[in-house]
């Protein structure tokens, strides 16, 4: 049953995934995105992370896509959205180089990568809960947990920096 | 600007007070009155079932008059149909035949008599141009809606008051 | 200084001369004067701007038709007051029918321009130099001036009346 | 997100770009908003193009005349007596000031004076309709800013107020109250009685709407600063009424300009000083208060005498002489037609609407029909400004500016 | 133009055709939910609307009869209540707003002005919006009371109580909004 | 887990379904007839007695109104908008504890559809996806109406969930646990987190009435402004779910609040008439089960009071303007919000110092 899932969720992941780039309208995309987060947050519940999962969801799909789709509703404003976008001819060769380019790296590095095993025995069910998490958070990783939160404040600095208009234009 | 009179008062505005900035106190007295109403008695009259009062002086359905002896006042004069800003009267004279005296009161009488209740906007100023008192407008009915534009030529057979209730109300 | 009609007409005679001003009278305790358009304009801004009068609060003004009346067909009326002295004072212009032309307050009172556009809606006045001379409450298509006396006043496609009833 | 909501300082090239029709900046797109004719916060019907950047209104073009119904011209078509109604539709919500207003401007003309009785009563049916004016214009500022429940517990007056016409006229909204040369009919002993009730009563419900809004915060700050118009650009745009008055002009044609005994009364004229949203609503609230002492002192002073000017020309003799008159039914038959031979004569006559000054301009020629009414209708007036008044704010500030200006499409289009 | 419901076209016995038993209590029940939730959209030009607004307000209460939900927007409304004159330069705006109703849609005319121009009688004011859009039912008054508005709002209950759920694609109707030139 | 279990569990699971609906339903009714009562009407009394068939009057009605989608909108989202707000509103309700322990033969049912250890992050990261619905619903209808309200919505959602979050952290550092349930437990009694937590139950209440878009913080759908707001173009059904949505939304609110600050299904004396019953009964499991279905008649008593308060205030306050709306979300509840979970931290500290 779980394997079904598995693959169930898998192809549906891969499929959202590539319907986010294929998608025209970019409010589809935006939409296939979240679903395609949707997707993961269910993988990580199979692998019994329920924080990961809810926190993947808050965060990408209930804060970050919601401000992505703001954004592009307001630029759909005017203009039709379906009238696609015209590419130059070079722009898809360059582009047809660099994802295949990509490809290749990806193919060569997959190559000799081993699944990693894990041991019936000691594994730990629980490793993905909020404790468990919380702990190693904590504890081991302690210096790039906190890295990672300054990181998030100079973010955050730049974008109030960016978000502030200047002066005499209106504020909401 | 210096005031035009001596008798300018300027409203009172104050600054917040902390405890107003805090939105609470106001919310809660808003609450406050809301919840009381809550609890009091419901205005409402019902009205199919019930209905409000009316003043006596309610300007609503017209009527055509009949005197004490069930005889129609009207004599066609059309002093109603020139006084009605909304020109919804409109009325045919016919000479009184003899043998007809129980029914008409003076020798003229309205052979038609139709009021648009659609155009009528119920000033009454016909009942106060009328100078036989014929045409009133009663205070204890009202047009009703209808669905039909034809049905609002209201003809004498719905104006005139029926022979029965001769006496007023 | 006391507003009186005698000082007020006093002084704007001095100021613009006899021949610019004419027709005072005082019908309901408003002075009625008459000019001509060349110098309404100027007659109202020296009602404004003039430190003693302070005739400085546009009333209302509209248009009249007077049908059959030579080159004094159409008037226009300009009522302004003085909410200082509490004075009002009342303008006519007089113009022939084929000519209603005359210059715009809009530059003196905001408020004008859409009085102005009110009296081109209904009677074809033409305000030089006004922003937007356009039809304000009919509708665009009309292709009369609806307040012109010649016109009339019902609508012509009712059918559920009869005019004899009415006498009118 | 900053939220600061300043009036937008234009630099040169922004305003060049403003005047030409152009977008503010590259970036921002502006969106076209069409606000109207039947948005349910213009109470009424007038149309609004908006231009919007996000919330922000940078233009507005107003559009008006969906119920024009050619008052004026009507009103050369028909007898004297004959235009009360036309000016019940004016301004509805206050059609009593506008049947007197029509009646003394006639008055004025035939040279009438109306007994000091009938003046008292009509001052008592004025300010009622003031009252009850203001509080649907408060109340709707109330509903328009999403407390909708202060509407109806002031409504529930503007009932009472209605059983007042009723029992003074026949009817609670278009009321033709009043003839030319008095009232039609002395105030009834019913009609004192619900006067004295209201006296009463009112008081309380008002306080109790004012402490409903008056100092929430949340609309203090929803309507302080918003819509603002200074007293020069008021003027200018020939502002009267409450709507100059929160200004800061205390220009009250009662006081300017008395008529119908209004000298007689002690009241005051409310005035605010920046002439927004918040200020309308308090000059509207404390007007309540005023015209409640107006009434009160009318009420209590109502002197002995006819109700009606004793001009038999004009006002029609009563009921029970014209059938046994001659010279009644004579005079019944030509007032009713319409013969009463107006003298020629222009007049001007301006009472205080619930709005502002309600001027009438008359013409007769001497014939049946006045031969030019036209009416000072204040709503017209107040309503071009409403584009400056609204640039620079946000969309729901242009709607409470709207409600809180009063404007009322049957006297906008006349 | 509008329907009269007192005409009762011969049907055909229950049964025999599609429409059973079964399809006719359903018919009823419907009539009933739709009677009781007429959800209206108050075209308020002049002083019907204030005479609306007492309507609504706590003595005469039109919320008893499930009414009291105003929808603004004309996809959600299902009678349209004309109060008020509709002036030449408005009758488009009326039309336009009908078109944009979803079926079924009702059309109340309320007060003198709306249903025959009333008191003006003159070059700008629609003559009764009958001009424009098919009315159903028509409240006289200038303005009406509320009582009287109360009383159409019934008639118009009436209305949705009795009507089948076909009608609206009877050629009947077809050929009405045909008429009005309606899509 | 036995098949019996699991079939208790459907069963409770659909009956939450159920009355979630029903009291969503009959919210309807419940507004109508508080504004109505607020408002010194009668509001109303036709449909049914008392009026009480109202809601299943304007179910038959929108179900059986034509379907309208405007032509130039984008057909599926235009479908799909109401169908997410729908989906997403109904979802929350399944991690609130509405009662404790049911003892049915033998087998200990716990009144709770899923017990998830992150219950509260659930609820969080449901309420989060809602404002799809109304954003995806706007923007189909192609309506500059409905943009603005869908994005005034998007807007509001998000900068409050912010503060709502913030406010929940206190409630988590004092009671350790993620998970609903574990939080309804150890309310016991009367000690419920409000006394410890009135500044966070404030901000908590504030969020919540912007979260589910109530007046005042309706400016999504402000009458006055926006005519409907996100959902102007919708009719029919479509409407009716989203008007759903919104009321389920309001009663996972109540259902929330009662639970984090107001000891879910906890009343005062609990266990002294758990004891008192064990005495009286001599029946520990018939005691339990009292006590437990007193303890749902509780809770869902503060959901109802909840409900009220939200229909109270509903009809009593203006509402904000959107940027006073951001002002107060940004400024005012934010750092409040941080300042109360520094507060809570130092209580904390402060109680682990001294005892």
């Amino acid at each position: 049953m779980t394997e079904n899932l598995f693959y169930f969720l898998s192809s549906l992941t891969l499929l959202c995934a590539l319907m986010v780039v294929i998608s025209k309208n970019p409010v589809h995309s935006v939409l296939f995105l979240i679903i395609t987060f949707f997707t993961i947050s269910g993988h990580y519940i199979l692998l019994n992370a329920q924080f990961l999962a809810a926190v993947n969801i808050i965060v990408y799909a209930g804060a970050i896509m919601v401000l992505f789709l703001f954004v592009i509703m307001f630029l759909n404003l005017g203009k039709g959205s379906d009238k696609g976008i015209k590419t130059s001819m070079l722009s898809k060769i360059t582009g047809t180089v660099a994802g295949g380019l990509l490809f290749v790296v990806m193919i060569a590095a997959l190559k000799d990568a081993e699944v990693a095993g894990y041991n019936p025995e000691s594994y730990n069910s629980q490793i993905g809960m909020v404790e468990n998490l919380g702990k190693v958070l904590f504890t081991e990783y302690l210096l790039p947990f906190e890295l990672a939160s300054v990181l998030f404040l100079v973010a955050m600095v730049g974008a109030v920096m960016l978000g502030k208009k200047e002066t005499g234009e209106q504020h909401f | 600007m210096e005031p035009l009179s001596n008798r300018s008062k300027k409203v009172q505005k104050r600054e917040m007070t902390f405890a107003e900035k805090a939105y609470l106190p106001a919310i809660a007295q808003g609450l406050g009155i809301t919840l009381k109403h809550f609890f009091k008695k419901k205005a409402t009259v019902q009205y199919p079932e019930q209905t409000r009062e009316r003043s006596e002086i309610w300007r609503g359905l017209h009527v055509l008059k009949r005197d004490e002896n069930g005889a129609e006042r009207c004599t066609a004069c059309g002093l109603c149909a020139v006084a009605c800003p909304a020109e919804a009267i409109t009325m045919t004279a016919g000479e009184r035949k003899a043998g007809e005296e129980n029914l008409y009161r003076e020798e003229k009488y309205a052979v038609t008599y139709e009021v648009n209740m659609l155009r009528c906007i119920f000033c009454g100023l016909c009942e106060e141009a009328c100078p036989k008192a014929a045409i009133f407008l009663q205070d204890d009915k009202v047009a009703p809606a209808r669905f039909e534009r034809d049905e609002f030529i209201y003809g004498k057979d719905r104006l005139v008051e029926p022979l029965k209730t001769t006496e007023t109300k | 200084m006391e507003l009186t009609n005698e000082n007020v007409l006093g002084k704007i005679i001095s100021k613009f001369g006899e021949e610019n001003i004419w027709d005072a009278f005082n019908p309901d305790g408003i002075m009625t004067i008459t000019t001509n358009r060349e110098s309404i304009h100027e007659l109202i801004k020296y009602l404004r701007d003039d430190e003693e009068l302070q005739i400085s609060f546009l009333t209302t003004m509209c248009g009249i038709h007077f049908p059959g009346q030579g080159d004094k067909e159409m008037c226009m009326m300009y009522q302004l007051h003085s909410l200082r002295h509490n004075y009002r004072i009342r303008i006519k212009v007089f113009m022939p029918a084929s000519d209603p032309v005359m210059p715009t307050m809009t530059d003196l009172y905001a408020t004008a321009n859409w009085m102005e556009r009110e009296a081109f809606d209904f009677y074809g006045f033409i305000f030089t130099g006004h922003p937007n001379l356009t039809r304000i409450l009919n509708i665009e298509e009309m292709e009369y001036h609806p307040m012109l006396k010649q016109y009339p006043l019902e609508d012509q496609t009712r059918e559920d009346k009869i005019n004899t009833y009415f006498g009118r | 997100m900053a939220t600061e909501n300043k009036k937008v300082e234009l630099t040169d090239l922004e305003q060049f770009r403003l005047d030409n029709g152009l977008a503010l900046t590259e970036e921002p797109q502006l969106t076209t908003l069409n606000l109207g004719p039947t948005h349910p916060a213009t109470h009424g019907i007038f149309q609004n193009i908006l231009q919007m950047d996000g919330e922000k209104i940078v233009d507005a073009v107003p559009t008006i005349g969906y119920i024009h119904r050619a008052f004026e011209k009507i009103a050369e078509r028909r007898p004297f007596y004959q235009i009360t109604p036309l000016t019940d539709r004016m301004n509805y919500c206050s059609s009593p000031i506008n049947n007197m207003g029509y009646h003394m401007t006639v008055e004025k003309l035939l040279g009438i004076t109306v007994p000091k009785r009938a003046q008292y009563i009509r001052v008592i049916m004025m300010e009622l309709a003031r009252i009850s004016d203001h509080l649907i214009c408060n109340s709707i500022l109330g509903v328009d800013s999403g407390a909708f429940t202060g509407f109806l517990y002031v409504m529930q007056e503007r009932e009472h107020i209605y059983d007042i016409y009723e029992e003074v006229c026949g009817a609670r909204l278009t009321t033709n109250m009043g003839r030319i040369g008095g009232m039609e009919r002395d105030l009834s002993p019913k009609a004192l009685h619900l006067i004295d009730e209201f006296l009463k009563r009112f008081p309380k419900v008002w306080a109790e709407f004012e402490k409903m809004l008056t100092r929430n915060r949340i609309f203090i700050d929803r309507t302080t600063d918003v819509g603002a118009i200074s007293a020069e650009r008021a003027l200018s745009y020939g502002f009267t009424g409450p709507n100059l008055r929160a200004a800061g002009v205390d220009y009250d044609v009662r006081v300017m300009n008395p008529y119908s005994s209004y000298e007689d009364f002690e009241f005051e004229i409310p005035v605010g000083s920046k002439g927004d949203t918040y200020d309308r609503f308090l000059v509207r609230n404390e007007e309540v208060w005023q015209s409640l002492k107006i009434i009160e002192q009318a009420y209590k002073n109502l002197p002995e005498g006819s109700y009606h000017a004793d001009a038999p020309h004009y006002y029609l003799p009563p009921k029970q002489e014209v059938y046994r008159n001659m010279e009644a039914l004579i005079y019944h038959f030509k007032i009713v037609m319409g013969e009463i031979d107006a003298p020629v004569g222009e007049v001007y006559h301006s009472v205080e609407g619930g709005n502002g000054e309600l001027g009438f301009y008359l013409i007769s020629d001497g014939g049946r029909t006045p031969y030019r009414l036209h009416f000072r209708r204040p709503c017209f007036i107040y309503y071009q400004a409403y584009t400056e008044m609204i640039k620079g704010g946000q969309l729901a500030d242009a709607i409470l500016t709207l409600s809180s200006l009063n404007v009322i499409a049957g006297e906008l289009d006349a | 133009m509008s329907e009269n419901t007192d005409i009762k076209l011969v049907e055909a016995p229950d049964g025999i055709s599609g429409a059973g038993f079964f399809a006719t209590s359903f018919e009823k029940v419907i009539g009933l939910a739709r009677k009781h939730s007429l959800w209206p959209l108050p075209f308020a030009t002049s002083c019907c609307g204030i005479e609306y607004m007492a309507t609504m307000g706590s003595n005469y209460d039109i919320s008893r009869f499930g009414s009291e939900r105003p929808s603004f927007s004309p996809r959600q409304a299902d009678i349209l209540m004309v109060m008020g004159t509709i002036a030449k330069k408005m009758g488009p705006v009326v039309k336009q707003v009908y078109e944009q109703m979803a079926e079924p849609r009702w059309v109340i005319a309320v007060g003198a002005c709306a249903s025959s121009g009333g008191i003006f009688d003159t070059y700008s004011v629609l003559q009764g919006i009958d001009r424009v859009v098919p009315v159903d039912v028509y409240v006289p008054g200038c303005p009406p009371r509320p009582e009287q508005i109360l009383d159409g709002l019934m008639r118009v209950q009436e209305l949705a109580e009795n009507e089948s759920l076909r009608r609206r694609n009877s050629p009947e109707y077809q050929a009405l909004l045909a008429s009005y030139n309606i899509k | 887990m036995e098949s019996v279990d699991l079939l208790y569990k459907a069963i409770y699971i659909i009956a939450i379904f159920g009355i979630t609906l029903l009291i969503a339903t009959y919210s309807t009714y419940f507004e109508r007839k508080i504004a109505a009562f607020i408002q010194d009407r009668v509001g109303p009394n036709r449909a049914g007695p008392l009026g009480l068939l109202q809601p299943l009057a304007d179910a038959g009605k929108l179900f059986f109104k034509e379907d309208f989608i405007p032509s130039k909108s984008s057909k599926a989202l235009f479908i799909l908008g109401p169908g997410i707000a729908m989906l997403v509103a109904t979802m929350s309700s399944a991690v609130v504890p509405f009662g404790d322990n049911l003892i049915i033969g033998g087998h200990e049912i716990n009144l709770i559809a899923i017990d998830v250890n992150i219950g509260v992050l659930y609820v969080f990261g449901v309420v989060s996806l809602g404002v799809y619905g109304l954003m995806v619903g706007g923007w189909a209808s192609n309506n500059k109406f409905s943009l603005l309200g869908a994005i005034r919505a998007a807007s509001q959602n998000i900068s409050y969930e912010l503060a709502m979050g913030l406010s929940l952290i206190a409630i988590l550092m004092l009671s350790g646990t993620l998970s609903l349930r574990e939080i309804a437990e150890q309310q016991q009694g009367f000690n419920w987190n409000i006394w410890y937590q009135p500044l966070g139950f404030l901000i908590f209440l504030v969020c919540a009435f912007a979260e589910t878009n109530r007046t005042p913080f309706d400016l999504p759908e402000s009458e006055a402004e926006l005519i409907g707001g996100y959902h102007t173009e919708y009719g029919s059904m479509k409407l009716g779910m989203y008007l759903f949505a919104e009321y389920i939304n309001i009663f996972v609110a109540s259902a929330v609040m009662a639970t984090l600050y107001f000891g879910a299904y906890n009343f005062p004396f609990m266990l002294e008439l758990e004891a008192w019953l064990v005495n009286a009964t001599e029946d520990a499991v018939t005691a339990n089960n009292i006590v437990t279905l007193i303890g749902v008649a509780v809770m869902f008593a503060k959901i109802f009071l909840f409900i009220f308060f939200f229909m109270w205030v509903r009809w009593t306050l203006p509402r904000f303007r959107y940027d006073q709306l951001m002002k107060l979300g940004w400024q005012i509840l934010i750092p409040l919000a941080i300042l109360n979970i520094l507060l809570t931290g130092g209580g904390i500290l402060l109680k682990d110092y001294l005892f």
